[in-house]
């Protein structure tokens, strides 16, 4: 039956069933408490971008290509490769600074980056009073261990290491039969070189 | 139904259309008007009863400036039959006092704001509009900024990540960046 | 402009004149940093004169300058709402260029993730309305519970909540496995729960109907000829909607209806997106039904240095605001020379004038809530 | 100062000794009313944690005024133009004194990804100084509520004779921007935008040594 005010009501009976219910169903109550109880962000969730190293700090696995430097759409990344004081570029960054303050997030520098160096955090507690020095992360604060990754993202480090594992075997093995191939060219000439 | 050039030239006495391919892959034809004719040509497209293109989707200005003139692109489609887009396209040279088209916010009410953001942004002066004032920049604004070859103000106090155009604009402007960055040499 | 002071006749009337205030840009109910020049006969509307540029952000620009793939994140922040149907408007204007193949999968996934978005986008768009309509927060938080859960989607899936960068020239960046497309059934399966629910909140309320029937109507033929587009133009009865328009995608083997609303005032245009909403999550479950397996993105199109042959070329997409569509300009080099939105929100506020006028200030801040404007993609 | 030891043997009997700057600080820092001002993106994201789930009412600050006079904390969150940089000055004016600002986003910082916009203003604190900086595009609704307890550790550690507002030589009014011809005029207010003289070229001296 239809009586004046008849939407209202309904409208009251919702958000009366939605208050009540709040008590008994769990999914009703939706509220986060943040700094107490965090919400456990997904795998690919990302922040900010970081650099990689396997062994030691010193021997990150960015060989400064600046391919990531060149593609990163608002531009915020930058390289200096790293020279000994012959001037041969060693294939290490010197500096590597991202500017957070400018970075959009998109990951691309991930995307394009050949040697698998630069990965995102997806740690997002990164406010800060000041704004000049404070917000541009330099070499040390970008490098993170491959554990760590390991840590904040299981699957997709399983897979990059399962990459890297394959390609170095491959590099090996090729290295291998180059040095079979050279040693069995070596061997094949002496005895023409004797039979002169 | 879509109208070809002859069919066009036919209708309106005296247009000189002239057909401009897009990419092999879009195959989306565009229709080269003079300035004299764009008015007569899109009431005629408008009302004719085999095209209908009662529905003018967009309203592009493009600076070709090695060419030398400013194009603006009207893409057309047709609600009642449901075909289109119909790309008219209408050229004015680049010199500011010279860049004027006729407007046809008086055959689709849609343009007016879009013919207001070319003339904003590209400064082509749109002939009959009924509003013509900048849409997105301030009034007090001068320039046309979308132009090629428009050069905006150096504000490069603080950079620490510059690379090329904005590396070049630093140094001029005597900006904050990284010390290496200063006597970077192009590779 | 102010026009001629209304003088009453004599006789112990008294004179008005009419104000000129501006509503905005800083103001609760303008969405963003919209601002309507507005002169009011006491608290008629008499005239009243959109201004925008606010969130100028020459977007476009920045695309002149940047490689093809690197003007995709800036479309995730046009229509902050939706960032997966700006993706796909781009990708779909990339791939009409430069004619690349998607494959099946890719273009399944790709209608979840757009009518995905239009759930949360029409929820949100609902919530923001009745905010301005007076329900102080409850249908918005409602809304955004909702959008909760899709938004979570999105992260598990592209990595961000709501800037997702998912879309890539010839298919999709992530594949999604067996426990995201189990989320996104679950989502699918409760959603009509939650409408039904939102649906009783609102739709009979007698202040709903008093407020928003009747106001703002907006004409079926001034609709087509202020190249209207999307819910606001088939509220006022234009049967044009481009899934079914230009199928592109798998839109073509796919059923769905496209409501039609037969006043347009602002109570079709607050309806039209609940049956909106009704329908995609039909087509939803289609999709989630019989999503093929294979590739998610065609193997010719290289990541860096990506070239289009030059030419030019325009590609469209029925986003939750209306037809949003990409101009193209390429010279056949990596970087696009001309790089042109088509915003439905910037076209639509054409007829806000037309549709205000005659009305109080408070309709004026419903038809604009109404219109459903986002300033990112207003302005660009 | 009390010492420690006798302040918690008297709290567990439930009598607490503070002083009246803790006293002033925590009321203060409990009802942080920020300004309903929001620009782009970000601004979805401060009303997503506005909303349910990331419920900005738990810190005080859930009472978004609409007008500045009432407002204590602008979060300037979005893009800040050049053509809404004079409003967004004003509006700094406006609000009554002990009053913060948090630049939420990466284009509220430093222009972000927009920077090289000729439209753009290339960060907030061009003309306003700010308290807070989130970096992200945009940051999570948690990021902002973590800055928003930042702040309320950056409130506690003020003291009252050393505050902006107790300072009759502090400035009050900071000069609002005028729309020129090809810019915006003044291009930075001098007194609140300092860039440092020199670059801190972090990778040599400090790399070495763990600070």
């Amino acid at each position: 039956m239809n009586y004046p005010g008849k939407g209202l009501v309904e409208g009251l009976a919702v958000t009366a069933r939605n208050f009540v219910g709040s008590y008994f169903y769990k999914d009703r109550l939706t509220t986060v408490q943040y700094p107490e109880e965090r919400i456990q962000t997904p795998e690919n969730s990302r922040t900010f971008p970081f650099l990689v190293f396997d062994e030691s700090p010193d021997k990150p696995r960015c060989t400064a290509c600046k391919i990531c430097e060149v593609e990163c759409p608002p531009k915020c990344i930058y390289i200096v490769m790293d020279r000994d004081d012959k001037g041969k570029p060693l294939q290490r960054p010197k500096a590597f600074d991202i500017d957070i303050s400018v970075c959009m997030q998109c990951q691309i520098c991930v995307e394009v980056c050949p040697f698998e160096s630069i990965k995102m955090d997806n740690d997002y507690e990164k406010s800060k009073y000041g704004r000049f020095n404070d917000l541009v992360q330099r070499l040390p604060d970008l490098l993170k261990s491959n554990d760590y990754y390991r840590q904040i993202k299981p699957v997709k480090a399983a897979e990059v290491d399962a990459k890297l594992k394959a390609e170095a075997e491959a590099k090996a093995a090729k290295k291998a039969a180059a040095v079979a191939a050279a040693a069995a060219k070596a061997a094949a000439t002496p005895p023409a070189g004797s039979a002169t | 139904m879509i109208p070809t050039s002859e069919q066009l030239c036919a209708a309106v006495p005296g247009a000189v259309i002239e057909i401009v391919p897009s990419t092999p892959a879009a195959a989306q034809p565009a229709m080269l008007v003079d300035r004299e004719h764009l008015v007569a040509v899109a009431r005629y497209l408008k009302n004719e009863p085999s095209c209908q293109l009662d529905f003018c989707s967009c309203v592009t200005g493009v600076d070709y400036l090695a060419k030398g003139f400013i194009e603006i692109v009207y893409h057309l489609y047709s609600v009642a039959l449901k075909h289109g887009p119909v790309v008219l396209k209408v050229r004015a040279p680049r010199e500011l006092n010279q860049c004027h088209v006729p407007s046809l916010t008086t055959v689709w009410r849609g343009c007016e704001f879009q013919e207001r953001e070319a003339f904003d942004l590209y400064g082509v002066k749109f002939d009959g509009h009924p509003d013509l004032r900048r849409i997105l920049m301030w009034n007090e604004f001068t320039d046309h900024p979308m132009r090629k070859d428009y050069v905006p103000p150096a504000d490069y106090e603080w950079e620490p990540t510059p690379h090329d155009e904005v590396l070049k604009r630093t140094k001029a402007a005597g900006g904050i960046m990284p010390p290496s960055a200063a006597v970077e040499v192009k590779k | 402009m102010i026009a001629a002071p209304s003088t009453i006749p004599a006789g112990g009337a008294i004179t008005t004149q009419l104000l000129e205030i501006s509503i905005g840009p800083q103001h609760p109910s303008t969405h963003g940093v919209f601002r309507m020049d507005v002169v009011l006969d006491g608290e008629v509307v008499r005239a009243l004169k959109p201004v925008v540029g606010y969130l100028h952000r020459n977007h476009e620009q920045l695309a002149e300058k940047m490689s093809w793939l690197g003007s995709m994140p800036y479309t995730d922040r046009l229509d902050y709402f939706n960032s997966m149907s700006n993706n796909w408007a781009y990708a779909l204007a990339v791939e009409k260029l430069a004619g690349i193949k998607v494959p099946e999968r890719a273009e399944y996934i790709r209608v979840i993730m757009a009518e995905l978005s239009r759930l949360q986008n029409h929820a949100s768009a609902i919530g923001f309305l009745l905010q301005d309509c007076g329900a102080w927060g409850t249908p918005l938080l409602y809304a955004f519970k909702e959008r909760e859960k899709i938004l979570d989607f999105f992260e598990t899936v592209s990595g961000s909540r709501m800037m997702c960068n998912y879309f890539r020239f010839g298919g999709v960046r992530v594949d999604l496995n067996d426990e995201m497309l189990a989320m996104a059934r679950k989502i699918v399966a409760e959603f009509p729960k939650f409408l039904d629910e939102f649906e009783k909140l609102m739709t009979t309320n007698e202040v709903v109907l008093a407020r928003c029937q009747r106001v703002g109507i907006l004409p079926k033929e001034l609709a087509i000829a202020g190249s209207i587009s999307g819910p606001v133009a088939r509220a006022s009865g234009v049967e044009y909607d481009i899934r079914k328009v230009d199928k592109y995608g798998v839109y073509g083997q796919l059923e769905f209806g496209v409501p039609v609303g037969a006043v347009g005032d602002v109570y079709d245009r607050y309806y039209i997106r609940v049956l909106e909403m009704r329908e995609s999550v039909k087509i939803l479950q289609q999709v989630l039904r019989d999503i093929p397996a294979g590739p998610v993105q065609a193997v010719e199109v290289k990541l860096r240095g990506f070239k289009i042959p030059a030419g030019d070329g325009y590609g469209r997409v029925e986003g939750a605001k209306g037809e949003l569509g990409f101009y193209l300009v390429s010279e056949g080099g990596p970087k696009p020379y001309r790089y042109h939105i088509r915003p439905p929100s910037f076209i639509n506020l054409t007829v806000l004038e037309d549709m205000c006028v005659g009305h109080k200030v408070a309709d004026a801040i419903i038809i604009l809530g109404s219109i459903d404007i986002v300033l990112g993609e207003v302005d660009r | 100062m009390i010492d420690e030891g006798l302040k918690s043997e008297l709290q567990k009997q439930g009598v607490f000794v503070v002083s009246t700057e803790w006293l002033y600080n925590w009321g203060r820092k409990s009802s942080i009313w920020p300004l309903q001002f929001g620009l782009a993106c970000c601004a979805i994201e401060m009303i997503a944690a506005a909303a349910a789930r990331y419920d900005l009412a738990r810190f005080g600050a859930e009472v978004f005024r609409a007008t500045p006079r009432q407002a204590d904390l602008m979060i300037v969150a979005g893009t800040v133009t050049k053509k809404m940089a004079p409003q967004v000055v004003r509006l700094f004016n406006q609000m009554p004194e002990p009053k913060y600002v948090i630049a939420m986003g990466a284009c509220a910082i430093s222009g972000g990804p927009f920077k090289d916009g000729y439209n753009v203003l290339k960060g907030v604190d061009r003309y306003i100084p700010v308290d807070v900086h989130i970096p992200g595009c945009p940051p999570r609704p948690e990021a902002l509520l973590h800055a928003i307890i930042t702040l309320q550790e950056k409130i506690t550690g003020q003291h009252i004779d050393q505050t902006r507002w107790y300072d009759a030589t502090a400035t009050t009014e900071f000069p609002i921007p005028v729309c020129g011809e090809h810019d915006l005029l003044p291009a930075a207010n001098p007194e609140v935008w300092q860039p440092p003289k020199d670059y801190r070229d972090v990778t040599n001296e400090e790399s070495t040594k763990k600070s």
